[in-house]
């Protein structure tokens, strides 16, 4: 067991696998000769050459499609978007290429794609590079979507994901990528679509996934203090859900609030709010809540910006209107 | 599901002899002249079929291009290369050799169809005959087709930086697709990576009703491979002969040089855009000007000149490409409806048992 | 009152538009010399000319950021996607650039634009011809999302949509635009942001828009003969969504059935499905049924394709399952 | 909020006579001088302010850049004129003569900032001087300075199909942009349409850490524009009175004959890409080779060599634009946060009472 950043664990999952399969390659801007935007491809190409580790022109619909191609020709493609962000002009070729090609082909083709980078918010980058759009991928049958919190599961997913025979979408963040954790130091995998109980507790159901699991657990914490014991489930994997892992810890504590750093309209967050309270719904207690990124176009100021961003302070409100708990 | 009778495209050898033209031997220039006519009395019966109702939606019959795709697919070896196109797909896949039963099939949406009945008219594939689709968004098998490329170049390289690709890939579309920045963008990728990609873009004339010159600020588009350093080729699209030996050049190139070739060949479609579309934008006049250079009559007139076909062998080329039409038809016929389980079927590689 | 087809009224709020204000201008493949792929245009060219009626190259990410500019210049573009599912090229201009615009300004832009065309399946046309993106749009805020299902909705919602200074994303269908039905012979606005009762009732609440409106009311009328009184509430703007008209119709009826041709996960579909199980957590007698997409590409066998969405029976059964009663 | 002490570009006039460079009087070439030695002073306590923590996230300068922003601005009327670029736009914003103090303040994120401090470094705009942003991704203003180009046209016919449009539009982006699929596309949309469009790539050798060559077809960009039948010209992006002359010859090619222009500007970054940057793909030399041809110094020595400012003229304007910078400092620093409920404002020009 080592203590690893987010960051480092990423990398040390795409060196072995780099490794062990020849046919998988890692292309995005500034992967190689710049260690990567956010460093997490740091060491890559001085040890696999620039045939397997790629830089490529700022053309995310070009590059993007292009590991569609390889990844139909027999190729594992793992793709980095320098942000989520700029995947919105490769967005067409990941659903309409990638997510459907098996479908349409009648299981002629499969698809081992990795498409990765970070999501969501981070520190005073305005309206443009702060978006988290898990509930994009997360909407498209032909996509699995994982959304690591820790070290440990990112690199597990991120293992899984590049062996999985379907295109994978990894949300990863910004500002966990310097997030330390404990990472065991024998090879394994983390199961696609499998939930993950990271606090057990008996009161109150925290449902949430990637960056915010953080929060989620101060949260916990802080309500631990008040003498409230709350779950906290991190989904881990957004396509697909486990719905299981939802219904069980709703009907277990009755009390139901989701985490998702997204726009609250048709997001994941409103998804699995709605899913715990149709599969919890003679054990609820209280209404779902829904603690999600607040419904605007992120702001540059600081203040404005963690203000449109779930924070502990809201998730502990959110708990206690679910416990009818004055804040 | 491949029509495994076909014969594997020979290597062209340039130059004529005697009894010889573009450098093919009768038994090649058969077979070209083939398999144009079955596109033909394929596209006929689909039509047909489609007026039947038997085929819905929306199906672009590739009438009057057949020299474009079977005169560059000939000049590949499918056992290494690639084929992608767009939508108007059907031709091309006959020419890449697939089973015309299991694309009538696929037509008729039935389960023994090449995509099981889900994919239709524009998602034809055939993996075995590297026929790698058949794909509705114009211009998105352009990036695709560059990473069946990338592909090639990266097995070739792996034994060396300066070692050959495995293979060609040749991309089709039309050219209404040419303004697409998927297009741009992926020239750009081509080029500096020097990956074997052959992108013949068919200008017909028409993107659906809008004339190519009305939306394209250059009238040459092989010219915009200047902006790439590239190879960029003008050819008659209506010359079978001519697209193979262009195609078979750019193949070369591709291979030994890593240099991505533009072909443009022009070209013309008999019929609507799909098959609702009224075609008021055009004249009779033009249609007929075009079907006075019928790409197969045009070969099978030279073949005759040079005595390497007879009425006699030209009328049972036809009627043995439409019996093979007919028994497409009665194969899609007699084929069953998709099961309802099929609906969750082929979405996923691996299921995830939740 | 006439009787006109959903195409039709579409046809003639553009024409008053176009003749009303001279900075409104259609731009799209096919909207002039072909009259519009699906004749939506009819006669516009011949009407208002080349300036103001225009034909594209097929470049949907460059003349939807075209028509951003020009909005911001001051014009009211219309811009025609031939269908939504070609807009996903275009995502990015739509939700970097028309949406963020007057945010990232701090209001110095306003973005008086209309993006438009059909969505959602249709017949036979598989995949990548077949979505339904109402998610997408509904999800972006800086942006109004309206989905008009009869023919006097899609007169007055677009003519609202083109008058508004806002970015609005207006979903049609292919499939309704030869639908007919009764609009007012005198010029009117319907209102943006407002839900439509089409159908008053007591025992359960189908909630739904766009097309499957069709089908919602076709679903209400099976029920009534069975003795159900069934309340059909469309929605007509999906963003922002009239929550108050979706609490109002849970809490009358306390029994909710959410219709969405789009797949379920991060759907409009499912949010509202949200929304009313929490607004109406202690009137609700059955949980909240969502009626969606099947979560697959759309196939294009057509037994298969209608399999694969809405009907009148799915809905029907889920009404049933939230009374409780048997189908 | 604009600097209305400014004064109006004048239109240029070519050729030079006793006392003039490039056509320009010595006013005139104060002016740019001026512009461009405000640039620079604010980028530097732009750096500084970033290091003491007043300024977040992204913020990318321009030093090394001046002379094209503000050669190209000056041959523009911001009266008719628009202005749009990517991220890199403090230079932009202050050669269209924005009000540096609401920059100052925007880089703050102070609700006296031009977007109350909701847009930062990146999202800079006025719309009083026409300065339309201010863009994070790259590329995307491309179409939307095609868009403004295409109001502008769309205005001047008006009074008919042949009639001139009402202004240019300038559109600024780097040379990691030019292989971005919307530049591909809104060329030629600006060609077919003859839209009043002048696209300008400010070629300073780094997309990032990522020199152009490696990722780019072609070394000479302006030639891309043959692509498109448009006019492409190359500029030493050094000299701002070669850029305020070819800028200003496409702005009348605009107008008067409907054609757009693809300007390529050579130019160089002193600083790095953004201010995390460790710059580790580039040599000290290459940064001192190019320092060595600063156009600020470069100006000011011609001018000098010529008698058109003194030492004493040039220390004057120094100390005057750094006392501008010390004081939209202040500005920025008195400024006072947005109010929380700012947070739901300016999300909608119409809000709708629900
Ligand atoms: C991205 C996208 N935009 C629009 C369409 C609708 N569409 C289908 S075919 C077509 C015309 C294409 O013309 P061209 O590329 O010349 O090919 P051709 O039909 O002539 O073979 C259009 C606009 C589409 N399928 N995809
Ligand atoms: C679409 C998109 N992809 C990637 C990025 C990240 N990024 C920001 S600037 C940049 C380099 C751009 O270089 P260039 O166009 O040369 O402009 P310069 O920074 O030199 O002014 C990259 C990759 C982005 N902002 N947008
Ligand atoms: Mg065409
Ligand atoms: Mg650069």
């Amino acid at each position: 067991m080592s203590v690893i950043t987010y960051r480092e664990a990423l990398n040390r999952a795409l060196d072995e696998e780099l490794e062990r399969d020849g046919s998988v390659f890692l292309m995005g801007e500034e992967v190689a000769e710049y260690d990567g935007a956010y460093k997490v491809s740091k060491g890559l190409l001085a040890k696999y050459g620039a045939r397997r580790v790629v830089d490529t022109p700022i053309t995310e619909l070009g590059f993007t499609g292009l590991g569609v191609g390889a990844a139909m020709a027999g190729l594992r493609p793992v793709i980095e978007w320098m942000t989520h962000n700029f995947a919105l002009l490769a967005l067409d070729q990941v659903i309409n290429e990638a997510a459907k090609m098996r479908s349409m082909s009648g299981g002629q083709f499969k698809v081992p794609i990795v498409f990765r980078g970070p999501n969501g918010p981070a520190e005073y980058l305005a309206a443009q590079h702060s978006q988290a759009l898990a509930s994009y991928w997360a909407h498209v049958p032909g996509l699995k979507v994982v959304a690591p919190a820790t070290p440990a599961d990112a690199y597990g997913l991120l293992k899984s994901a590049i062996r999985d025979d379907d295109p994978v979408v990894v949300l990863e963040a910004e500002m966990a990528y310097s997030w330390k954790g404990e990472v065991p130091d024998e090879e394994y995998l983390t199961p696609i679509g499998k939930a993950d109980l990271k606090r057990p507790g008996s009161d109150v159901s925290i449902i949430t996934f990637g960056k915010p699991l953080k929060i989620a657990l101060e949260a916990a914490e802080a309500l631990a203090a008040e003498g409230v014991s709350a779950e906290v489930l991190d989904l881990r994997t957004v396509r697909p859900l486990d719905e299981a892992a939802i219904r069980e810890t709703a009907r277990k504590t009755g009390r139901v609030v989701v985490v998702d750093e997204s726009w609250p309209v048709a997001s994941v967050g409103s998804h699995v709010a709605h899913l715990a309270a149709r599969d919890a719904f003679d054990r609820l207690d209280a209404p779902v809540e829904l603690v999600s990124g607040e419904d605007v176009p992120m702001p540059y100021n600081h203040g404005l910006e963690l203000a449109a961003q779930p924070s502990v302070a809201k998730i502990v409100a959110a708990a206690h209107r679910a416990l009818y708990k004055e804040s | 599901m491949a029509d495994k009778t076909y014969p594997k495209p020979s290597a062209p050898a340039p130059g004529a002899g005697p009894g010889r033209l573009g450098g093919l031997d009768k038994a090649e220039l058969l077979d070209l002249l083939r398999r144009m006519q079955l596109i033909r009395s394929f596209e006929e019966r689909a039509g047909q079929m489609y007026g039947l109702r038997k085929i819905g939606g929306f199906c672009h019959l590739y009438n009057g291009q057949e020299a474009v795709g079977v005169g560059a697919v000939s000049a590949l070896d499918l056992e290494a290369d690639y084929v992608l196109t767009g939508y108007r797909d059907h031709g091309h896949a006959l020419a890449c050799g697939m089973d015309p039963k299991a694309i009538m099939a696929e037509l008729f949406g039935k389960a023994n169809g090449s995509s099981r009945g889900k994919g239709g008219s524009m998602h034809l594939f055939d993996a075995s005959r590297h026929f790698l689709g058949g794909n509705g968004i114009v211009g998105a098998q352009i990036p695709v087709a560059t990473g069946v490329a990338f592909a090639q170049a990266y097995r070739g390289r792996a034994s060396g930086e300066g070692a050959k690709p495995t293979g060609a890939t040749l991309c089709f579309f039309g050219d209404g697709a040419i303004h697409q920045g998927a297009f741009h963008e992926s020239l750009n990728l081509a080029r500096i990576w020097k990956l074997p990609a052959v992108y013949v873009v068919e200008n017909n004339q028409w993107g659906m009703g809008t004339s190519w010159k009305r939306v394209s600020s250059l009238e040459e588009f092989h010219r915009m491979a200047d902006g790439y350093g590239m190879v960029g080729v003008d050819v008659d699209g209506m010359d079978v002969l001519a697209v193979r030996e262009v195609v078979a050049a750019a193949r070369a190139r591709a291979l030994d040089e890593g240099i991505p070739t533009l072909i443009e060949a022009e070209t013309y479609r008999y019929k609507g855009h799909s098959m609702s579309d009224p075609q008021k934008y055009r004249s009779r006049e033009e249609v007929d000007e075009y079907r006075s250079r019928d790409p197969i009559l045009v070969l099978k007139d030279r073949m005759a000149a040079a005595g390497l076909v007879t009425e006699t062998e030209w009328e049972a080329m036809v009627k043995e490409t439409d019996a093979l039409v007919d028994e497409s038809v009665a194969f899609a016929e007699a084929g069953p409806e998709p099961a309802p389980g099929a609906l969750y079927e082929d979405v996923y590689a691996t299921e995830l048992a939740l």
